[in-house]
């Protein structure tokens, strides 16, 4: 392993998951704003946000583990970043560290960041942050379960459990796994707004009800930290399950296409959805989603 | 110094007939003597026992000068010599135990001992006769030496538990008797060899007739249920040591006597299946029944009852393994019981009603005898390394080697209840507050010198079981031999 | 020789002990704390040797095997430091005679199962260690009945079980030898293979607290006090697994009974579901690291049951990992124990301000349980989930996925229940605790640790135990994880990657924006726009997981304890019966004596 | 109902044992064990009376028994009835029967030492004539109870009957000890034997059978007493157990 | 009358009256509340009992067991014509006497005891020991 090329390519990637991240974000903010018959913001105004929030002089700070909880996320963030390959073309310029981890490890990886938030807001001491992380973690409970099942499905029909390993499934046969498998991909897809914890599972971090959550005490540059993490799981996200189900793309462009289009799935559906209470979200990924999931399960088992 | 089989029975005798006189002189020697005499006792079966266990053959002893068929015999086998040498060291300690007891006065201490001695020399005496009329005798003379033992203290209830005793008594007497008086008037001999040897000419329903009256007799000594309806109330209302001497002793005479004839004297083999029956169900309802007691002496009386099921269920299987086994419950029962028999009666020494809840925090107030009664209860379930569990292990074997899986499964169930409730009494004893202001007693230095020797054999016998091991397996070899006991006794008969 | 002699020594020691706590404290405690030490150093420089002798006309072998050494390492370990924790934190206590004394003779009752290669002489070790952790669970004099009768209660039905299988093994092949029984396990037949190794597996699966018998097993682990809790938990439970994996493996895998193998899975993944389940709604932190244990133990079972190689090098890697962080655990909550004296969530808060190394530890420990990286915890879940996946249980890993998810809400309760949170007045005059009770904690973190990127270190002594359950030449390597599909991960650079992620970040973010930040209390929050008062405290911890309670309910009205509690009543009522054939009428007893001997003749008319 | 289930269960049990007994010859020479009993008595024991042979030689072993449980009968009633041993003269200021007529009285005191007469008489000629210990033994024993129920204030002084009870029974005993010492068994016969039918034959027979007499008459007597003069203190307060 | 009817007779007589009297005693110790004719009822059963053992013993035309002069001849030796019963029976009867005597004498001490308790000596009301 190249330290160097890594150290490159890496920081590559890092820069493009965060400009697509945002970017998406801003658009998002866009769309939404449309729908509701808004203007609404610039599409690079999280760009400004980041940057101001970077720029500001002074924050308060509870304690080392609100101080630690931000980084603990990016860090996640990132590393997960570099275990997703970008593309599926065999270029090794977005390598990484793509072959040397497997999905289990980034199902684990990627909640690592949640605990680090969960134990900073924790230190804050405002109870809405308490509040909203139980109701994030419930959460996870619930949507975390068809998104394996669509996984395991998969994994175990196609004797691989690394993410290249799917990928080439697909290069070879051609056709994407959404559609071989449609079951699983169904109920992956079904999962996919609670990851993103948009409307109508955006009960976590309810603005009005809760004052944001798990960051309400978060700001300056722990914010910013976070706003940048934010964007770089959004791509990572993305990424992952355009790699799955639908064939990973072989130049950036076929990428932004189909992750974009997977964006606006739960941008979408938001739109037009109230908020799930805390339990309902969970009844309601243990319905059909997990049917979808036990569906696809059959499927692969036969 | 003698030692001879004859004096376990002519000893205590003369020194009962001896101790009126005695006292005479001093009052002091009234407790002395008696603690004399059974310290002799255990030379005696050491001395016996080791005999015995050297040569392998039994030592007949002749009475009167007349051989066996004729004249009345001891017989000094591996097997009964085990369990006269259980009884004998068991009295000894309940003399320890008994010496200067703060309920025994001067004035009643002499009747308290010769009824002792009595009820010791009768039930060495049943184990070791060799004829059955004699056998019927020395049974009377634990009866009746065990009916005032029972009503000793003045309270109200120790009479109507002796009563009951005597009630029920009276049965097996009439029974065992009845059931002599058919094997005499066919086959004109009371020896148990004589007649083991010529049961195959008595006449199939004399037979049956004759079995099944001393099978009720011998049962309600061996506290068979349903006829051990006595058995809970004279065990709860006699003095505490003599709780001991019931487990340790009488019930041993009538198992005993059980087992002799079933063995033995008669040659049915589904009187095996009965015993082993009847073991079972004494054992689960005693045990069942045991389970929500308030009374803390008659818990341990239904306890007692369970483990003389074991002891009917091990013998009642008939194989090697089953015997040895049955041979380590006796030992057990004798042992463990007695402990606990012996340290509850100080846990609730004062008490009334003798019931489980005055026994609560005493742990704190006889730190000693709590301990020793936990080490029982830990015993007599069986948990290692106590003795209790060599007994239960070995049973189960037996039950396994005979495929009895369901029975195996009966054991361990009950002994799940025996745990139950033992255990509920031994957090009591140490954890629970007492409620009510009794006077504590705390036990002489001899008494507890008593329990200790008894908790002593529990822990040296559970970790080191080969020490008795050998004499368990030639014990089991006498019993099951039965020609060899034949023709010990009768060496003529197979000449004539 | 030495091998029995080593438990003599224990037990000789803890009557020795428990002399000297009679004479004086500090005399005992320097028994404690000298025995703390010999042990480990004694485990490992002796040389096992075997030894046999006849009790009773049967043989009792002693010897570790390959197997058994490996449990043998966790108990030694585990001991010794709850030994070292104990001492500063038993010390305000009364009774620590009697305490010791239970301790070090269940530390050689564990030891003595581990050597024992005979049926006997293990079930001997067990009931020893069976008696003394029950004597250490009613050791508060709390609940006596409740808890301590129960747990014997419970103790006994699966002990007994291996009684019975014991007898019947020897009955069959006439030899209580254990390896004898695996290598002849085949030649039975088919109802005396499942009626023994049945037997045996509910003897096992009683200590190991699987489900439907684990009833006994949260009170008593809240019971005892928490430096026995640590090895109760941590090795104590391993001896059922240990049982567990010889019965598993040995018979079922080995012997192509596969479908008792895959029931115990599903008995162990629905363990695991509903322990955590109850693990998550539990208020007091001793019960909710005891039902966590069960889950834990879960996992094990499920690891046990499938029976591949991965799976069992999972369920042993777990077992162990599990002696640490359950360890570390069950410390943390005694260190708070002994400082504020609750263990209530509703009672406490804010701890982190106060005991800043207890909530590292816990912390790690944390990480660990929880299975995320970089810690050592990853590695035991991947390999469960790869070992799954590879045999293809399909639902299983669901039910494993959902309970280790669900893990992550009782992790954060702990976590944050306890040290995070508004700090109140009633802390302020909180210490950290002793360091004697510190340094098992952290010694323990920093194996965990150290695991976490370089599990190869345990793995050498997994393969070579595995060797003796069949598994030939498992491979491993020190910080490469290698599944059958031949899918691996390189822990080392995963980890590498995220700890230099952090520090660049942290290094970054402190110099940048730490110093011009302001240290403020946890009261000054923005609690929309409403100032909070000084004497208000909006900690957060009454009804925790209401809405995931909401969703769940409906499967946790059932509870199995209702059934075994009424059943139990059953069975008293039934004899209540019986009693009344005790009339108290000496002459309806007499009347009992014809009965049955009318009975009798008429049964030997017929029958003789 | 009882009674009827009662008579049920005896007939069904009654019938087993009918069924058995009616099965048993009556008056049939079917001795066994008994010819060597009828043989060696007057040959070897030269004990006339057979059954006083069997009784006190061939099965003394059971007669040591029976006596040792009549001696039980009387500790146990002592024991039961708790009685005091506060009075050790002849007279026993507790009893209050009412006085018996004088004929009873006269007659009571004419009688006694024939009564006496005959028990030592039957008892001494155990072993030529029907009769022995337990028969002559229970004379006696009425003798004292005519005395008992004649004179209200009679009582029997118990150190006496402790000393006869106890002399008695340790020669029973002891006798049966002795055989040991002469290297002989427990209850064997070391003395001459004499001539069959005359007073001093039967070795040892002779000699048990005097013992067993007093030792019958004195514990019967001292039932007797006991029985008459009981108070029985119940102590309400302190039901020990 | 024939010899073989005599014998039939006294068989029938003996046995019969025998077993009679054991279970009228068997009868009044199950259903008497008394306690003293339980006792009574006891004893009744042990005569029969005894009854029984001796005619059993009995041989026809015997005499008593007894070497006295009148059967015997001048040589010491037992007449031809004299046939004796068997001892053994008359020996243990005389036992079981005595047992019955001690049984019955103890009995007799604990009724007067409960009645001193318990003021009665109904069997129905003398239960404070049950369960």
């Amino acid at each position: 392993m190249d330290i160097w090329k890594l150290l490159l390519t890496g920081s590559v990637t890092t820069v493009l998951a965060f400009v697509v991240g945002m970017l998406y974000m801003g658009l998002r903010r866009k769309i939404t704003a449309r729908v509701q018959n808004r203007v609404g913001p610039p599409i690079y105004q999280n760009f400004l946000d980041v940057m101001k929030l970077w720029s500001k002089k002074s924050s308060i700070n509870h304690g080392f583990m609100q101080h630690v909880a931000p980084l603990w996320m990016i860090a996640t963030s990132i590393t997960t970043l570099m275990f997703i390959p970008i593309l599926n073309n065999g270029s090794t310029f977005f390598t990484n560290l793509t072959f040397e981890g497997d999905l289990i490890m980034l199902l684990y990886l990627m909640v690592v960041g949640s605990l680090g938030m969960a134990l900073g807001a924790g230190q804050t001491g405002n109870p809405n942050s308490a509040i909203g992380v139980t109701r994030g973690l419930t959460q996870m409970v619930g949507f975390e379960i068809p998104w394996v099942m669509a996984l395991v499905a998969l994994m175990i029909q196609h004797r691989t459990t690394t993410v290249a390993g799917l990928l080439d499934v697909q290069v070879q046969s051609g056709t994407w796994l959404m559609l071989s498998s449609p079951f699983a991909f169904i109920a992956a897809l079904l999962a996919i707004p609670g990851m993103f914890r948009y409307s109508p599972f955006d009960i976590v971090g309810a603005p009005a009800e809760l004052a944001s959550g798990p960051i309400s005490e978060f700001g300056g540059k722990y914010l910013g930290t976070m706003m940048t993490n934010g964007a770089i799981f959004a791509f990572v996200k993305l990424t992952l399950f355009v790699d799955i189900f639908m064939g990973g793309a072989s130049n950036l462009g076929f990428l932004l296409l189909k992750t974009f289009a997977l964006y606006m799935f739960p941008v979408l559906w938001g739109l037009v959805s109230p908020r799930f209470r805390t339990e309902q979200a969970v009844r309601f990924f243990w319905g059909w989603p997990v049917f979808f999931g036990v569906l696809g399960l059959i499927q692969a088992a036969i | 110094m003698v030692a001879d089989p004859i004096l376990y029975v002519a000893l205590p005798l003369l020194t009962a007939f001896l101790l009126p006189i005695i006292g005479k002189i001093n009052k002091e020697l009234i407790r002395i003597v008696p603690g004399l005499l059974f310290a002799f006792l255990v030379y005696n079966s050491i001395a016996l026992f080791s005999k015995v266990s050297a040569t392998h053959t039994p030592i007949i002893v002749e009475i009167a000068g007349w051989a066996p068929p004729i004249g009345i015999n001891l017989v000094y086998s591996s097997f009964t010599g085990f369990i006269a040498t259980i009884i004998s060291v068991l009295a000894l300690l309940v003399w320890a135990y008994s010496y200067k007891f703060k309920k025994l006065e001067f004035d009643n201490s002499l009747k308290y001992f010769v009824l002792l001695m009595l009820v010791t020399a009768g039930s060495i005496g049943v184990i070791l006769t060799g004829d059955l009329f004699n056998q019927f005798v020395f049974l009377e003379i634990v009866a009746l030496s065990s009916y005032p033992l029972v009503a000793f203290y003045r309270g109200r209830n120790g009479a109507e538990a002796s009563f009951k005793y005597l009630l029920v008594g009276g049965f097996a007497s009439l029974s065992i008797l009845l059931g002599i008086v058919l094997i005499y008037s066919q086959l004109g001999t009371l020896n148990m060899a004589d007649i083991a040897a010529h049961i195959d000419e008595m006449p199939r329903n004399i037979k049956i007739v004759s079995f099944t009256l001393l099978f009720l007799g011998f049962a309600i000594e061996a506290e068979m249920f349903p006829l051990n309806g006595w058995a809970p109330d004279t065990y709860s209302q006699a003095p505490g040591p003599i709780g001991a001497v019931f487990a340790g002793m009488t019930a041993k005479a009538g198992i005993y006597a059980l087992i002799r004839m079933i063995y033995t004297i008669f040659d049915f083999s589904g009187a095996f299946e009965i015993l082993l029956i009847m073991g079972v169900i004494t054992l689960v309802v005693s045990e069942g029944i045991a389970l929500r007691q308030e009374n803390l002496k008659r818990m341990l009386a239904y306890s007692s009852l369970g483990q003389m099921g074991l002891l009917m269920i091990a013998f009642g299987i008939n194989t090697k393994t089953a015997v040895i086994a049955g041979m380590l419950i006796l030992f057990n029962h004798a042992v463990i019981k007695s402990l606990l028999f012996l340290s509850s009666s100080f846990l609730v020494y004062n008490s009334k009603d003798k019931l489980i809840k005055d026994a609560y925090g005493m742990g704190k107030k006889l730190p000693l005898t709590a301990i020793l009664f936990g080490i029982g209860a830990f015993a007599i379930v069986g948990l290692p390394p106590f003795s209790g569990f060599w007994g239960k292990l070995y049973l189960l074997m037996a039950s396994a080697d005979a495929n009895l899986l369901g029975l195996i499964a009966l054991i361990l169930a009950v002994s799940v209840i025996e745990i139950v409730y033992y255990f509920r009494v031994v957090n009591g004893v140490y954890f629970k507050k007492s409620k009510t202001e009794i006077e504590v007693h705390k036990p002489r230095w001899n008494a507890s010198l008593a329990m200790i020797i008894l908790a002593a054999a529990i822990i040296v016998v559970g970790i080191y079981p080969n020490i008795i091991y050998d004499y368990l397996v030639n014990a089991a070899d006498t019993l099951l031999d039965k020609a060899s006991y034949i023709s010990h006794v009768l060496p003529n008969l197979a000449s004539n | 020789m030495s091998n029995i002699i080593i438990i003599l020594a224990i037990f000789g020691w803890a009557i020795l002990t428990y002399i000297a706590f009679r004479l004086n404290k500090t005399l005992g405690n320097i028994f404690v704390g000298l025995i703390a030490v010999a042990l480990p150093v004694y485990y490992f420089t002796y040389v096992p040797e075997d030894y046999s002798f006849q009790v009773m006309g049967l043989t009792l072998q002693f010897g570790f095997t390959s197997f058994s050494s490996l449990f043998a390492i966790l108990v030694v370990i585990l001991g010794a430091l709850t030994l070292l924790y104990s001492i500063p934190y038993m010390n305000k206590k009364d009774r620590l005679g009697w305490f010791y004394l239970n301790f070090l003779f269940s530390i050689g009752g564990m030891l003595g199962i581990l050597m024992s290669k005979d049926f006997v002489s293990l079930f001997i070790f067990w009931e020893i260690m069976t008696w003394s952790s029950y004597l250490i669970v009613i050791f508060s004099g709390k609940k006596v009945n409740k808890v301590g009768v129960k747990y014997m209660v419970y103790s006994a039905i699966g002990a007994y079980a291996m009684l019975m299988a014991i007898v019947l093994i020897n009955k069959w092949s006439g030899t209580t030898n254990i390896s004898h029984f695996f290598e002849t396990f085949a030649d039975y037949s088919n109802g005396a293979k499942i009626l023994s190794s049945l037997l045996l597996l509910t003897a096992f699966a009683v200590k190991s607290a699987l489900m439907p018998l684990h009833v006994w097993a949260p009170n008593a682990y809240t019971n005892s006090p928490m430096s026995y809790t640590s090895l109760f938990s941590g090795a104590l439970s391993k001896m059922g697994i240990y049982g567990m994996a010889l019965v598993a493996i040995m018979l079922y895998t080995n012997t192509g009974m596969k479908f008792f193998g895959e029931a115990l899975a599903w008995l162990g993944a629905i363990t695991a579901v509903l322990a955590t389940f109850w693990a998550v709604f539990q208020t007091d932190i001793r019960k909710l690291l005891a039902y966590s244990s069960i889950g834990q133990l879960g996992y094990i079972a499920v690891g046990l049951g499938i029976g591949t190689e991965l799976g069992v090098m999972a369920a042993l890697f777990l077992a162990l990992l599990h002696g640490l962080f359950k360890g570390i655990l069950f410390m943390a909550a005694g260190a708070i124990e002994y400082r504020t004296g609750k263990t209530d969530f509703s009672e406490l808060r804010g701890l982190i301000w106060k005991m800043p190394v207890t909530f590292f530890s816990a912390l790690v420990a944390i990480i660990a349980l929880a299975g995320m990286p970089p810690l050592s915890g990853l590695i035991s879940k991947w390999l469960i989930y790869e070992a799954l996946l590879s045999s293809e249980h399909y639902f299983l890993i669901i039910l494993i996925f959902l309970s280790s998810t669900a893990a992550f809400l009782y992790c954060f309760h702990f976590l944050y229940g306890v040290f995070l949170g508004q700090r109140e007045d009633d802390i302020e005059d909180v210490k950290e605790a002793p360091a004697l009770m510190l340094v098992p904690m952290v010694l323990m973190s920093f194996g965990l640790l150290a695991l976490g990127t370089f599990p190869g270190l345990i793995f050498k002594h997994i393969s070579s135990s595995m060797s003796y359950l069949g598994f030939n030449d498992v491979t491993w390597e020190m910080s490469v994880l290698t599944n059958e599909w031949g899918n691996k991960i390189y822990l080392t650079h995963l980890n590498t990657m995220f700890m230099v992620v952090f520090a660049v970040f942290f290094v970054i973010i402190t110099l940048v924006a730490r110093k011009k930040t302001r240290r403020v209390g946890t009261k000054d929050i923005a609690n929309a726009g409403e100032p909070i008062l000084a004497e208000d405290n909006y900690h957060f911890s009454q009804d925790f997981y209401k809405p995931f309670w909401r969703v769940i309910s409906p499967v946790m009205k059932y509870r199995i304890e209702t059934f075994y509690n009424s059943f139990a009543n059953g069975i008293g009522e039934f004899f209540q019966f019986f009693r009344r054939v005790y009339t108290g009428n000496g002459q309806t007893y007499a009347l009992y004596v014809v009965i049955f001997l009318t009975i009798l003749f008429i049964v030997g008319a017929t029958l003789i | 109902m009882k009674r009827i289930i009662t008579i049920l269960l005896l007939g069904v049990t009654g019938y087993f044992v009918a069924d058995a007994v009616f099965s048993i010859p009556f008056g049939v020479d079917k001795l066994n064990i008994a010819k060597e009993y009828l043989l060696n008595s007057p040959e070897e024991l030269k004990v006339a009376n057979t059954v006083t042979a069997v009784v006190v030689n061939f099965r003394g072993f059971d007669t040591l028994g029976e006596v040792t449980v009549l001696f039980l009968a009387a500790t146990g009633l002592g024991s039961i009835l708790f009685r005091r041993r506060k009075y050790h003269t002849g007279l026993n200021p507790q009893r209050e029967a009412p006085q018996a007529s004088r004929i009873v009285q006269v007659g009571g005191k004419l009688l006694f030492p024939l009564i006496l007469l005959l028990g030592a008489y039957v008892f001494i000629h155990g072993h030529l004539t029907p009769g022995g210990g337990f028969q002559g033994g229970v004379i006696i024993a009425t003798g004292y109870l005519l005395l008992l129920v004649s004179f209200r204030k009679f009582a029997v002084k118990h150190s006496s009957l402790t000393w006869v009870e106890a002399v008695a029974g340790v020669t029973f005993a002891g006798i049966g000890l002795t055989g040991l010492v002469f290297g002989k068994d427990f209850l064997e016969n070391f003395l001459p034997t004499g001539v069959l039918n005359s007073l001093l034959s039967g070795g040892i027979v002779g000699i048990i059978y005097v013992a067993v007499g007093f030792k019958v008459a004195s514990e019967l007597t001292g039932i007797l007493d006991t029985m008459l003069s009981i108070k029985v203190e119940v102590d309400e307060e302190n039901e020990e157990n | 009358m024939t010899e073989e009817l005599m014998q039939q007779i006294l068989k029938i007589s003996f046995y019969g009256a025998s077993l009679a009297l054991i279970l009228i005693g068997l009868y009044g110790v199950l259903t008497k509340k008394n306690l003293i004719k339980i006792l009574l009822s006891m004893a009744i059963a042990e005569s029969g009992l005894n009854l029984l053992f001796v005619a059993i013993g009995y041989i026809m035309n015997g005499t008593a067991p007894i070497f006295s002069t009148a059967v015997l001849d001048e040589n010491n030796q037992l007449l031809e014509t004299v046939t004796m019963v068997d001892p053994i029976p008359q020996a243990l009867v005389l036992t079981a006497i005595v047992i019955g005597l001690g049984v019955t004498a103890v009995g007799l001490a604990l009724v007067i005891r409960l009645y001193k308790h318990h003021n009665t000596i109904n069997i129905d009301e003398i239960r404070n020991l049950k369960w």
